[in-house]
């Protein structure tokens, strides 16, 4: 970053920089396998092996097959595929879907859509931290509900849904289950060998991979229809060159994230802690999403009487998010929160810290010097509210 | 995809804002519309602002035009504020047309503010 | 490459490797401006500087406005939202759309499934030469078409339509024209300004840029559906976080093309002409496509008497295409050139050349003395077929 | 996305065929089915295949297994070729479930030449 000084990223949530070791791997490929892994000359094979090594390094990291593996552009990608192409597949079964109020908009515009085409959805409401209670899902199944979509990690929050305990409600009802896992993706252990999970989706740039490639899951027996077409890439189910790169990438990308998931964690832990402690005894603070027991990369507090956009002008050089990095052109306040519970008020103040493996305690330090400090600046600003 | 949606002028009237407080006993202003809240104070004597304050709410750009308003009538005579338009501020600062709205509380604000000063001028004379 | 010795590619029109100056920027914006172009702090402007200039860059090139780029995942998504973004944009004016049996997959499974949604596709036939000739295109129009979609290069056989002719057919009756040039791109030159299209697709991969990444150039006043939602990016349009190293990349891409493309297109004339010199009296063999005015990148022959999957392995180690890379993984012989009135035993021995940036003429002569070779050791191997 | 769809032993067998050609004069066999062309000529003498030559059309793996049948069977019994079944080949060769019934058109050739063997000894024996 040039244009100001020092700047303290703290958005490792809206997206990550590239590790090292997948950047390196990266060029090695763009160099010697650069090749289009559909051609059977030599050159395409040299490219098909690498996109072969890149499946089972993400394989790997999900416990899953290899060949479950779907490449896409992203999560928004393969979160439209798995939700459309589950809605379509069994369309003439029923047209009842379900998800949540809190889901990432690469999801909930899907569903809005879906509703436009005479789909019925209905939108659960999550408790005040964020979680769903099971109850609520089991009594939302229908009969006729074909599809539940449910995060695995939210993405302002940080709140960890509990896959298998849904995984389980929706099995016995012979219900796909698909999780929009972007955000848990090589940050939390994954197993979807033990989790009732039909679809999961990823995108890679969220942990230390390459932006423009991601995955869908898609468990052995769920069908889905396609969204694009042309050529036979991907068994009919993803057409489109495969960008070998930006695969080799995804996949060392995984590779890595399961050698240092458990010690990066540990980190985080200890990071947001610090950073908590450093900002807690704010007057009127607020955490949004769980206290206790949530991804600990995330830290979204609101705080009473400060304007959010000012807000994140005076933390400047702090680069941090108000609500989803995806909702930030938007300044209305995010709907997540809402549906937490929060007011428009006390949403449109909240601040998303999101910490990430290049993350120093001294970052956090600045950050929350930054953060009480604007805070201060702007509660001395306001006026007092005039009841009129 | 955004260009800096902040101008240096922006930005130095948000970082540093020099006026603002509240002039204690001074002349008040008070307008509260789409979220946004200014309230202005000023020291009025002998028809010239000596001293123009401001509290605001709002975001960068409600804060940075409230400041900006304040270098610019700070000193001058009360009467100019007749000639206060928030067209030009809006062009200093780049405000997007989308936050326009937001600019028009100043120009209520400001107006109020005339009105008081001249409530107190009749009330002097009287 | 390191499975065998010296290897030759000639598969530039599957894709390329990337431009030097292409990886230098994309490298330099993986380090330097990696953020989320849409988070509002000083990191996401900094990357959203980086996709503005990458517009301009790319808009420059094709002398359009930077704000008519939609960025996608490549052709393939490009092909899908334009055709079936304006199928469900006008549904209610007609349903009547019109392509060519020679389009490439991308395009053609497109339109095979909106017809099993009930739209009436007309599937023109190109003269021997591949090009249409533009009576067939205005025979075909109706009252209700609405979406006539042409390839400008074909993959294949290098032809080139006649795009504004095309264009200017499609504006007389106010019908949405969608162009493939995932294959003129970057190559030779378009000018969208001067020409009567709505929609243009195109990829980076086949011009020395990154793959994974290509757009849509929408014109002014021309309104599609999208294909995928979630996230206010891209005008609604293309959802998904931006892959800022991609679109750099791609936008790079355009830049050095812009400067390159008079330069590599003689020289590719000459390669070309080389390269049939060198094979041109072998007995049997055909040109599949135009002998004169065709993109000098590819040059497709044909032999008789030789089998297509012997051949290529044959031709080892020289990288070609029996068809269209995208294809090459079935078997069935290129339903491109059966168009083109090839006989399924003619179209299965086709072998695509095509030329690039970093051909020489060495590789050339490797190329013609491996054909030769190939060509006379299967014909002696092959019995007389015996009419039973 | 495919692994080599040729092994070393069809590479080998496909780029060296040393058996490719014809025995002038010898024991015939042709067979033609789905697009593949082949031709064996034997050189039989006391019983023996002294020389086994083919001639191919068709893909690498019908080419190699042709070869290799060749490379099998010459210097061997004619009665051995009753043994011949082209599971073992395809094996060596790794061939592709779907091309499984290419290689049954080098089964039905081999057949036709045992049969026509057979017919040149009973002439031979008359
Ligand atoms: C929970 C969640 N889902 C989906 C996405 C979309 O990912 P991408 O933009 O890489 O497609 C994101 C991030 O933007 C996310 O946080
Ligand atoms: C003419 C044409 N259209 C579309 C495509 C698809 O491009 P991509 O695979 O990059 O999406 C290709 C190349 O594969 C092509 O040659």
């Amino acid at each position: 970053m040039s244009e100001d000084a020092d700047p303290v990223y703290l958005d490792y949530a809206a997206t990550t920089p590239l590790s090292p070791q997948v950047a390196k791997r990266m060029r090695d490929v763009q160099e010697n396998a650069w090749y289009n892994p559909s051609s059977s000359h030599q050159g395409g094979r040299i490219s098909a092996a690498v996109v072969a090594l890149a499946a089972e390094q993400l394989a790997a990291l999900l416990s899953v097959d290899p060949t479950s593996l779907i490449w896409t552009s992203g999560a928004t990608e393969a979160d439209n595929l798995a939700i459309t192409g589950t809605a379509r597949q069994r369309e003439h079964r029923g047209k009842h879907l379900v998800t949540m109020r809190t889901e990432h908009k690469a999801v909930v515009d899907v569903f809005r859509t879906l509703e436009k085409q005479n789909f019925d959805v209905t939108w659960l409401d999550p408790d005040a931290d964020g979680h769903l209670p099971i109850e609520r899902l089991e009594a939302a199944l229908r009969d006729d509900t074909q599809l539940v979509s449910i995060m695995h990690v939210n993405n302002e929050t940080g709140a960890i849904q509990d896959v298998a305990a849904i995984g389980t409600a929706c099995k016995k009802r012979d219900i796909v289950l698909h999780v929009d896992g972007a955000q848990a993706t090589g940050k939390i252990p994954v197993d979807l060998t033990n989790l009732p999970v039909n679809l999961y989706s990823l995108t890679a740039h969220k942990f230390y991979g390459p932006k423009g490639v991601g995955a869908l899951f898609v468990a052995d027996g769920t069908r889905i229809d396609p969204l694009m077409f042309g050529g036979g890439q991907q068994r009919r189910l993803r057409p489109g060159t495969l960008p070998v790169d930006l695969i080799a990438g995804l996949g060392e990308a995984a590779a890595v994230a399961a050698v240092s998931m458990l010690e990066d964690l540990e980190k985080l832990s200890e990071l947001k802690s610090r950073l908590l402690a450093g900002i807690q005894d704010i007057e009127g603070l607020n955490i949004n999403g769980p206290v206790e027991g949530g991804f600990p990369g995330i830290l979204n507090v609101g705080v009473d009487g400060v304007e959010g956009e000012s807000l994140l002008l005076a933390l400047e050089p702090l680069c941090v998010a108000t609500g989803s990095a995806c909702n930030s052109q938007s300044q209305e306040p995010s709907y997540v929160l809402r549906a937490l519970g929060r007011s428009d008020l006390e949403a449109q103040s909240a601040v998303r810290f999101s910490l990430g493996r290049p993350t120093t305690p001294a970052d956090i330090d600045i950050a929350i010097t930054l953060y009480r400090r604007a805070v201060g600046k702007l509660r001395k600003l306001a006026p007092k509210a005039v009841v009129q | 995809m955004s260009d800096n949606p902040y101008n240096p002028a922006v930005r130095d009237c948000f970082s540093d804002p020099d006026h603002a407080g509240i002039v204690a006993g001074g002349v008040e202003a008070f307008f509260e519309d789409q979220g946004m809240r200014i309230r202005l104070s000023a020291d009025v004597s002998e028809g010239v602002i000596r001293e123009l304050r401001f509290l605001a709410w709002g975001c960068p750009h409600v804060i940075a035009a409230t400041e900006l308003f304040c270098r610019q009538f700070e000193g001058r005579h009360a009467a100019e504020l007749e000639q206060f338009a928030s067209d030009p501020i809006m062009q200093d600062l780049a405000v997007p047309v989308e936050k326009t709205g937001r600019i028009l509380v100043l120009e209520d604000t400001v107006r109020s503010l005339r009105a008081a000063i001249k409530d107190q001028l009749s009330t002097t004379q009287e």
